[in-house]
């Protein structure tokens, strides 16, 4: 409490790391009575210097390494640094792979949304918001494991190619899957969405103009709330997504309300290219022929019958050529994430970048938060989808 | 056998059996247990999963608020070094004392009461707003940023809803022409139910409990995503118990108050129960049940309100609805409805 | 490019829309309450079947192991490290391959390990594999070392109360996941 | 025991001997069986999450696994939970936290480590950033994984039950 004898007359609250809505990180809020001053974000409590161990382990090993920072997001982070990397190496993964890999990042932004949904959801105080997203999470959660082999770290896509092939099956369980969420969004709609409370709390708090969305470099569903339609997979096509068709979901209000409901749309869009990645999947290797003809000849009837990949020994020492450079772009579920990465010849990289989208929409926290109202913080905060050890890295 | 025959009198005796049986200390006791228990396991099923469930595996985890009310005895209640000790200790007694206060005013049968008096409705209101004073001191005592919002926001709700409480009570008053509980029932008896009578002030008066029991979408002063426990923040062990009970318990009291008034009391009574002198409360205490059920299943389906949204809610809407159902209730006396 | 989705259209603040959407969010809270089924699966009595190729907790044929030491040169974590039979100082040097016999053999610490199932992909003799169990807990750190005989012997087991019933989670396009009672 | 108490109840300060009647009492025995009954079936962990595990913890509050079942309510102030669920990774900045918080919990309080991260850095286990959760709190059941899986949550909340009712849990020392 800055003292009321020395004319000032606002709190400052510490919100976090150990409060039900801050997450790992703490805000910083100088509230005058009701009214949000300013918010300051602490970040950097899960700072796990990924950046630097990355240059202690080997390119392969350093994939289990990216995806911690984005947990809820691993698939489109993984797909970023492996195009990295295919990249300094330069290899490219067969179409095969690459419309699977596609199919694990759909399905990853999938429960990524759900995730966001339900965390927005227990921080506007709806229970059932929250289990029902988490629940259904699952779902996705199920699928993914039967494809890659664990439930949300999948290391799923290596340099050349992935790792497993689609199990017996697949397709249909998925359909009854994608069939099963989209009977369910009618019930979020009808109980959250445009639940009135939900409508009071969420309309017009924590407004985003087009031009500071762009002014601030905003990215992902955020900047889409704002009415830019700035999607890279669109942007600029990789993996299978030059084939697809789809649209890009954008809302032209900028508020919170605009920002579930982008990712509403593009939890719908996933699944309708799920759909297309299934029904148009090609046939062929999943592994680059580069690797695959390393494979040690008493395992090639096993990769072929089980659909799984052993490794080529050449995969725990890869060592790109020296001075190469890479960067590669995706549109991870909460934004864009940029990877970037230097060889200087040996087996590990010599810089790893990495540049995630929470940590370019942090700087929301200040923007919309203020002179809003400290019942508008968790409203705010939800909305972004923002993940403080994507951030922190 | 004198000695006991005389204890047991006494505890038959309305004067004791009210404020500590039924509808006291015991019966409040049992409701919160049950109560708390059920609101998780209904917010569970809707939110399709079991809930409680290992601590009494047969019967659901029924017991689930004995091992939490166990546990919080046990605990190590903790007073922060820069909190007024007195308030932070006093406040959870007084407020769960103050908010059963009402309940001595609060008749069970036409014949079986600790008070009967013919101001009864007037002195459950006036009781009941000594808990949202409680709950400002405990806001202050605690001396944390969090508990001090929390008791802020309580203190602009209680503003915001009392009125509008006093005004739809008082329409009631107006259409049975008394203000006494007992007189109410009969009325309500011999004409129909006050909420057939006048639903708006029964709408007003339902709202207005969750309003004033941080009920969802109104749990407002201890919303947990921005003030973490709000007033409570720094209680520990059973004094926190205590707080978290006292806000079940003002809804149990008002459920109590809302089916005397407005859902008939004890009318109609079962033969079987017209016997015993505090028969008919039972039928009371099923009434408050079903309506306590029906308010703990909005945790369920709402999000929270803002504070603002929630005072303006009041202020804009009950308030006018309110004064709106006094003209209801004096439409529906003059139209000869309720017998007055 | 872009189209607008139209989930939650946002009609202004009338009271008469309002009504209607407290109705429906209640009803549909109602018909959870009544009509739809749980999606619980109740751990210690019932186990969800893992799929094949599930990555679970290691098993390790040491016949098959020819102490190449490659699981020990991919482990991300350092969780696999190459060991002396026994007696000898094992772990220092976990990546490089044994010069000299006698061979050193792979153990594994869970308290490193991140269930990457690099080191059984990478295997080239098929003496490592994933098992099914994932759901160990412990008391002790020490217990999660698992030298190359412990690890030999098999992957944890966890013991139940009760013996669980095991489940299959099958899709199921009302309720979400259902489960198969598996034999 | 008793003898001590009676030296201490009628001489001397009073809130010790308040506090060591108290003990005594507790350690009756079926005061005692009640009261872990009680604390087993009530473990509510404190929302405090220190990384990226947080989200298989969430999975495991969520209707699939419900660890509600067992008692266990993420709640959300230190004061009124009595575990302490480290879910992964906690770095120096965290860790910091961490201490405060167990602090603020009352006694008698547990604390859990969750993934590879909370036991001995995972795969992080070269970075300077991270402090191994069991050198500052007395952790008492270790989930391996990463993350690890909701049952495997499930389980080390029936091992730590089963650890309060043999009596041998480190938080019920105090």
């Amino acid at each position: 409490m800055s003292g009321a004898g020395s004319g000032e007359r606002t709190l400052e609250l510490l919100i976090g790391p150990q409060h039900p809505a801050s997450g790992h990180m703490r805000l910083v809020a100088e509230v005058d009575g009701d009214v949000v001053v300013r918010l300051r974000p602490d970040i950097g409590y899960v700072h796990r210097t990924v950046e630097k161990i990355a240059e202690t382990k080997t390119y392969l090993q350093t994939i289990p390494l990216i995806e911690r920072p984005p947990l809820a997001d691993t698939a489109n982070h993984n797909l970023g640094y492996v195009m990295a990397v295919e990249r300094l190496l330069g290899v490219e993964a067969p179409p095969r792979a690459q419309w699977l890999r596609t199919l694990l990042a759909e399905m990853n932004r999938i429960h990524s949304h759900l995730y966001g949904l339900g965390i927005h959801g227990i921080m506007l105080g709806s229970s059932t918001a929250f289990m029902w997203a988490f629940g259904d999470r699952e779902i996705m959660i199920e699928m993914a494991k039967r494809l890659t082999g664990a439930r949300i770290t999948y290391s799923y896509m290596i340099p050349g190619g992935v790792r497993r092939d689609l199990p017996p099956g697949f397709a249909e369980e998925m359909e009854k899957a994608l069939r099963y969420l989209e009977r369910r969004l009618p019930d979020y709609d009808r109980i959250f969405f445009s639940n009135p409370v939900t409508r009071a709390r969420l309309e017009g708090v924590g407004v985003l103009t087009r031009e500071d969305a762009i002014r601030l470099g905003v990215v992902g569903p955020n900047l889409r709330a704002s009415g830019v339609a700035y999607d890279v997979r669109r942007a600029r096509p990789y993996a299978a997504y030059p084939e697809l068709d789809f649209q890009v979901v954008t809302r032209s209000e900028g508020d919170s309300m605009a920002r579930m409901l982008v990712r509403v749309g593009e939890i719908r869009e996933s699944i309708r290219m799920i759909r297309q990645i299934l029904a148009r999947m090609p046939d062929g290797p999943i592994l680059a022929e580069r690797y695959a003809k390393m494979i040690p000849p008493k395992w090639r009837d096993y990769v072929r019958e089980t659909g799984r990949i052993k490794f080529p020994a050449i995969l725990a020492s890869l060592r790109p050529p020296k001075g190469a450079e890479a960067v590669s772009r995706v549109e991870a579920a909460r934004g864009e994430a940029v990877f970037y990465l230097v060889s200087d010849g040996g087996p590990r990289p010599y810089r790893m970048r990495m540049v995630t989208p929470s940590l370019r929409n942090v700087v929301l926290f200040s923007h919309l938060t203020r002179g809003c109202r400290v019942a508008d913080i968790p409203a705010i905060y939800g909305s972004l989808d923002y993940f403080p050890p994507e951030a922190d890295r | 056998m004198g000695a006991l025959g005389w204890i047991l009198g006494l505890l038959l005796s309305p004067w004791v059996f009210v404020p500590l049986i039924y509808p006291g200390l015991v019966s409040a006791f049992a409701v919160l247990l049950f109560i708390i228990w059920f609101e998780r396991k209904l917010a569970a099923k809707v939110q399709r999963r079991f809930g409680p469930y290992y601590v009494l595996r047969h019967l659901g985890g029924a017991t689930q608020l004995v091992a939490d009310l166990i546990r919080y005895l046990f605990a190590e209640p903790i007073i922060p070094e820069e909190a007024d000790a007195l308030a932070f200790v006093m406040g959870p007694a007084l407020l769960f004392g103050l908010t059963l206060l009402p309940v001595v005013a609060i008749p069970v049968s036409g014949t079986f009461y600790a008070i009967r008096s013919d101001v009864s409705l007037l002195i459950v209101l006036a009781l009941l707003t000594l808990g949202a004073a409680m709950t400002l001191i405990i806001g202050w005592a605690g001396n944390n940023k969090f508990s001090l919002i929390g008791g802020l926001r309580e203190g602009f709700l209680s503003m915001a809803y009392e009125i509008p409480l006093f005004v739809a009570a008082l329409s009631m008053a107006a259409a049975y022409g008394t203000l006494d509980l007992v007189d109410m029932v009969e009325v309500q008896a011999e004409t129909a139910w006050g909420v057939a009578l006048n639903p708006l002030a029964a709408f007003v008066f339902l709202v207005i409990s969750f309003l004033a029991t941080s009920r969802f979408p109104f749990e407002i002063s201890e919303a947990e995503s921005e003030l973490v426990m709000g007033p409570f923040t720094e209680y520990s062990g059973i004094m926190y118990g205590l707080t978290m009970g006292a806000s079940y318990l003002k809804y149990y009291v008002l459920c109590l108050l809302f089916s005397i008034m407005f859902l008939g009391g004890w009318e109609p009574v079962p033969p079987q129960l017209a016997a015993v002198p505090f028969g008919p409360g039972v039928v009371v205490f099923a009434k408050a049940l079903a309506l306590m059920a029906l308010g703990v299943f909005l945790r369920a389906v709402y999000p929270r309100y803002r504070v603002d949204q929630a005072i303006r809610l009041a202020w804009h809407y009950l308030l006018p609805l309110s004064v709106a159902s006094v003209f209801v209730s004096m439409g529906a006396a003059w139209l000869g409805l309720t017998g007055a | 490019m872009g189209g607008v989705e139209e989930v939650g259209g946002r009609g202004g603040r009338n009271p008469v829309v309002s009504l209607w959407g407290h109705l429906k969010a209640v009803g549909t809270g109602l018909k959870y309450l009544i009509a739809v089924p749980r999606m619980t699966v109740k751990y210690p009595d019932e186990v969800i079947e893992l799929p094949d190729g599930y990555r679970g907790m290691l098993i390790y044929h040491q016949d098959l192991c020819i102490s190449c030491g490659l699981c020990a040169t991919i482990c991300p974590a350092n969780a696999i490290k190459m060991y002396l039979p026994s007696g000898g100082g094992g772990g220092e040097g976990g990546g490089e391959k044994p010069e000299t016999p006698p061979k050193r053999h792979p153990g594994i610490d869970y308290a490193r390990c991140i269930f990457c199932g690099f080191c059984v992909d990478i295997c080239p003799t098929g003496a490592l594999e994933h098992s099914k169990v994932h759901d160990a807990a412990y008391e002790r750190v020490e217990d999660m070392l698992y030298r190359p005989e412990e690890f030999a012997a098999g992957p944890p087991t966890v013991e139940f109360e009760r013996p669980p019933k095991r489940l299959r989670p099958v899709m199921d396009e009302r309720r979400g996941i259902s489960y198969e009672p598996v034999g | 025991m008793v003898c001590g108490l009676s030296g201490t109840v009628l001489v001397g300060n009073l809130e010790r001997s308040a506090r060591r009647a108290a003990r005594w009492l507790v350690e009756r025995t079926p005061v005692r069986g009640i009261r872990d009954w009680g604390i087993k079936f009530s473990l509510w962990p404190v929302h405090f999450t220190t990384a990226c595990c947080g989200a298989e913890f969430a999975a495991a509050s969520a209707p699939r696994f419900d660890a509600e079942r067992f008692g266990f309510l993420p709640f959300v102030g230190p004061r009124q939970c009595n575990l302490m669920l480290i879910e992964g990774t906690l770095t120096r900045k965290m860790a910091e936290a961490a201490v405060w918080v167990y602090e603020q919990m009352p006694e008698p309080k547990f604390v859990m480590s969750m993934g590879a991260c909370a036991i001995d850095g995972g795969i992080f286990w070269n970075s300077y950033n991270i402090v191994r959760p069991k050198d500052i709190l007395p952790v008492e059941v270790f989930v391996p994984g990463c993350p690890p899986r909701p049952e495997a949550v499930a389980r080390s909340i029936i091992m730590l039950q089963k650890r309060i009712e043999r009596g041998e849990s480190v938080g019920l020392r105090v």
